[in-house]
């Protein structure tokens, strides 16, 4: 990875379902940071086309719900959160 | 690190959960009732038998949304204290998946602030089930 | 007399009451959920500071009433099992008085069952509190 | 107490406040059996006002509770069943 990559990809978080579409408990994302979740939501499924067949999911940042109008700083802790199934 | 608020306790634990740590946190000379949801792993579920099961955990964030139930919980209800643990790991049938115990002066809202929360927890702390059954692994609720 | 139903445990009792008892009572791997209600002694009522208080049942009777009103539960929500249990005697503040304990496959019946069936024996089972307050002796209920 | 007594008198059990103002966990009424409810009902505040103090009483016929309608038989329990108050 060179250093341009480095500056521009973003590694995003994964559990349950996402970690087993990712194949690990990350996936890595390019220009995510300075764009809008919405706009993540859309790389995500042209990355990993397998996130549209899930009912929903819904991203977090810094531990808490994102709205897809949100901005994602760089630095930014980023997770995809399937539909949680607690209790 | 310690509970900010003394009237909160809030864990998420790979061991088993005590409901008597729980009634111990909740109860108070002030409070005429405590109510209890203790949550177990059933054998069958969608008309299929489960063998065991497994939770995962967005840990920091699962435990954040919990507080945040506890204290919107306290303030709507009017409630003493609340505990509110989760477990996470392989559990067998039978298994104590969740403990939500609450507190109050009067019955009528200790039972509706046990009713908030569970059903809060479900729709919105990061926690996952993986349903190991008769008819192979589920993540529930994930697909359609 | 052992219980002729062997989902309903109906205990009248000057002995302290066992919130584990009731639960491994009710617990079953059919069942997703508990729900408890522990009653307890206050410290006030009616802002008067309740020093201690006794208990007093038409035993056979109250067996009887408590005993319907955890069939009723059974068959209106469609819990699994129910666990009734009532203190007798001398009580101290913190005591536990009455013990609620019914499990169901789904947790809104087990909330919804465990609510009425503490509501129904505080209006129908002849068991009579007496308070020992800062003013006075009072039998509650009784008098406008 | 003469054998005639014996035949018309009842024991009535009392618990709670019947018993504070029966002055004994038993009282005595005369002519219930072959009664109804509601005629020991008159009885009972006649020989103690102090019931008409009550929020109301209820009454049990062989431990269940008993309707004003009811007719009381000889060796039949009868209890006063001040209001409740348990849990």
């Amino acid at each position: 990875m060179d250093k341009l990559a480095l500056l521009t990809t973003m590694k995003i978080l994964c559990f349950g379902v996402a970690r087993e579409i990712a194949g690990a408990n990350h996936l890595i994302l390019d220009h995510v940071a300075g764009g809008t979740v919405a706009e993540l939501r859309a790389s995500l499924l042209l990355a990993y086309p397998a996130f549209g067949d899930l009912v929903s999911f819904a991203v977090a940042r810094n531990e808490e719900y994102a709205r897809d109008t949100d901005i994602i700083q760089s630095g930014d802790e980023v997770v995809i959160i399937p539909p949680v199934a607690g209790g | 690190m310690a509970d900010p608020d003394p009237h909160i306790d809030i864990l998420l634990s790979g061991e088993p959960l005590s409901l008597d740590h729980c009634r111990q946190f909740v109860s108070d000379p002030s409070c005429g009732g405590c109510c209890f949801f203790v949550g177990t792993i059933r054998d069958l579920n969608l008309g299929q038998t489960v063998t065991h099961l497994e939770f995962e955990a967005y840990a920091p964030m699962a435990v954040r949304e919990m507080r945040k139930i506890a204290v919107a919980a306290r303030a709507q209800f009017g409630l003493h204290a609340v505990a509110l643990h989760h477990r996470t790991g392989d559990l067998a049938i039978g298994d104590t998946a969740v403990i939500v115990a609450v507190s109050s002066k009067h019955r009528q809202p200790a039972f509706e602030g046990c009713a908030f929360i569970i059903d809060e927890l479900k729709q919105t702390v990061p926690i996952w089930k993986r349903e190991f059954r008769g008819d192979g692994t589920h993540w529930l609720n994930a697909r359609p």
